[in-house]
């Protein structure tokens, strides 16, 4: 597991709350694996997200308690969970209706590189021995109404992840609405790279050295 | 926290504006949302285009909307019935324009319309005149034609219960159009039988989930058009 | 109402009860209004049809008693219905996907014309004051698996139904595959109309005259 | 009268031929009718297409069945699993051919199989390395790319309950892509939990009408992948 305690910027948690601030009450929202799942936890008072799973739930709840979990109520990433007061179970060709008709308001989603176009990869590194496997990404970059990314500003080895031009294979062309990182907000606009908001303690230029496209600043 | 009801048939109609694309749910009378469309006669709005399989019996409900000249253009599948000369009458004297769509390429344009496919190929009506104007394609050695997705403006339908959230459950045959109808509508609007708490509606039952409603209005005891029509009811 | 008892050849209750004979049991059956209707009265002993009504009931039933039918259950005609043990309800693009898609073995319908080639007509007369209305007849003809259809041999004018070509505009072109009359029971084939069967008390010749297209004799 | 029952997992799959294209359902392992995937191991059906989502866990169901050597090509959406490297061991081998479809796009392919839709088009991988041999067409100002219809020759899925007739209702989850695939099926071959009388299943409630069944086979207490996978379990 990654540290939760980051020497500059938001840890994962502070991620997701950031994100969840952002969030209209009332929407309907499906969330990727890892940093975004995480969102559930900071829902604003006063606010209610409807979680959408695209293995056919909507209304998800929180994982079961120990021992009561179903093996036939599970998540998109496969792990239990549960369905809230007011949820309805539906076919995957239904699920998708909702997805591909642009009836869910957000997805939140991580993210391997995302160009200044909005350009999105985040299913393959595209390796010739890498197995693919594209699961329901590309039908949520094309029909879900905002794209947000979520992501670590870079990769573990220090690259930039927001960058000019994807090298890995795309999920999507300039779906990407928002970015939320440890560093920064970061809007996709006609310009590019339109900074919202610097995480407490972190400039500008350190956002910008470590972005690898220009960045615009808040003006 | 969420609750999409709202306080009356005219609260629920009010923003339907001239020129909108209305979808309303029905076949013959079962499903039909009378009070809704009653509201949107009240409420006035004009120069609709109407979407349903058929165009009313009598001078209630959608024929009564059709009577009152709100309605320039009907798409549907079957607008002959034995008890309206609403339609007819409008249509030879070309006061309205029809769409005349083969009942299952409806509904199937209709679901298309809410599913986020533009367009679909299907057999149905190749070789025919509702062909014309169409694109014809061969697809394994098979003849179809290209039919295009339905959006709505509005969507006017009814269900039987629904909850806060705009979860629907529908009464028997009144379901036809209205679940891909709900999908269909920028804004669906509801006319209810019965609002239940979030949780009373069995998750695995649910016809239309809520994401797919915008507005829910109750209407405990809704008429039935075919009594109205018996009765010699005309609205307003 | 059409006199029950012909000079020569079926009536209607027996063209309906000729066409039942010929569907195997189990079979999924959609009826259109009139003689098809009456097919419902002649079930075979040992033989179940389940019965498809494109407004969304599969397992329909008959008529309710006098008093206690449902506005809401109702079939393609528009009249009400019941539904049997093991019926279902579906929205309509559920139902016409069972059209479609092929799932239906059997639909019987009336007819206007049909030629020899299998060319349908049955929906509408074409004049220019008719109010064209075609329901779900194209979507049955070109997704049923056999589409059969039974019709008084000609016209109350005495004009053949049975055509070298139709006049009217089609239902679907090449979509039957048997004709069931007063008279006879006719196949459509790639040589044109085969003679399968003469009601009682008919003769070829007499079938032959009264049809507008070449007649083939049973070998 | 009619009575889709048959008495065994073994007879359900009997026919199932070389060469034939299966569609499974499930999405993980929520809805995998792994009995009837055990009973086709046992057939020994061989090169045959299968279309699920995955491609399995541990070394049971439809990973065991792959690694049998029975399938020469997989059509699916994510052929990754924690559990299993069966799939990926063949893949890199060359030994099984793979077809990557968006999840969605896959969902809606078996449907348009089944409904009788030989292509529609979905936004869905334009722009993508996925678009490749697809043909692009622009509607109203947008691109899309069109897709085919998906059918199979046999189709096995799980469901909760099933009536004589072949009418079922599902298991929260489970549903997922047994109704489409139940559609698509030439021959769809069902193990259910239970199977009740006649008129027992509200035909409200009732989410695959009996039309599109061929086979039930009762399975009352079928295993759980996850479970098998845990207790090391191998098939056969």
């Amino acid at each position: 597991m990654k540290s939760e305690k980051p020497v500059m910027g938001l840890s994962r948690d502070e991620m997701a709350q950031r994100v969840a601030m952002d969030i209209p009450n009332g929407s309907y929202v499906n969330l990727g694996i890892g940093i975004p799942e995480r969102i559930t936890r900071f829902v604003p008072d006063g606010r209610e997200f409807i979680y959408h799973t695209e293995n056919g739930l909507l209304g998800m709840g929180p994982s079961p308690e120990e021992g009561v979990g179903e093996p036939e109520l599970i998540n998109a990433g496969k792990r239990q969970v549960t369905a809230l007061a007011g949820a309805s179970y539906f076919q995957h060709p239904d699920s998708f209706a909702m997805i591909r008709g642009g009836h869910l308001d957000l997805c939140v989603l991580g993210a391997l590189q995302v160009a200044s176009n909005g350009d999105l990869a985040n299913w393959s590194v595209g390796g010739p021995d890498a197995i693919p496997a594209v699961g329901g990404a590309m039908d949520l970059v094309a029909g879900v109404k905002s794209v947000f990314v979520v992501t670590q500003h870079c990769t573990k080895t220090g690259e930039p992840k927001l960058i000019e031009a994807c090298t890995y294979p795309l999920t999507g062309p300039g779906v990407v609405n928002r970015i939320y990182t440890d560093l920064a907000v970061i809007d996709i606009t006609a310009d590019g790279f339109q900074l919202v908001e610097l995480s407490p303690g972190v400039s500008f230029e350190y956002v910008a050295e470590r972005t690898g496209a220009p960045l615009i600043p808040i003006s | 926290m969420i609750n999409k009801e709202v306080s009356s048939t005219a609260v629920a109609v009010a923003d339907i504006f001239d020129g909108a694309t209305v979808m309303v749910g029905g076949f013959g009378e079962a499903g039909s949302p009378i009070e809704l469309i009653h509201a949107l006669i009240d409420q006035g709005a004009t120069n609709l285009t109407v979407v349903n399989n058929n165009t009313g019996s009598g001078e209630v409900g959608l024929a009564a909307l059709i009577k009152a000249g709100r309605v320039s253009k009907m798409i549907c599948s079957y607008p002959r019935s034995m008890n309206s000369t609403v339609f007819p009458e409008l249509y030879r004297s070309g006061a309205i324009e029809l769409e005349l769509v083969p009942q299952g390429t409806l509904a199937e344009r209709i679901r298309a319309g809410g599913a986020g496919i533009p367009a679909f190929y299907t057999a149905t009506c190749v070789g025919t005149i509702l062909e014309e104007g169409k694109e014809r394609r061969t697809i394994d050695g098979q003849d179809y034609v290209l039919e295009y997705g339905l959006k709505a403006d509005f969507s006017l339908i009814k269900s039987f219960k629904s909850d806060p959230y705009g979860n629907l459950i529908y009464n028997k045959t009144a379901r036809n159009f209205a679940p891909p109808m709900a999908m269909a509508g920028a804004i669906t609007i509801v006319q209810t039988g019965e609002m239940v708490a979030a949780g009373e509606l069995d998750p695995e039952v649910i016809v239309t989930p809520g994401i797919f409603v915008n507005r829910v209005v109750v209407v405990p005891n809704p008429a039935h058009e075919s009594v109205l029509v018996a009765e010699g009811v005309t609205y307003p």
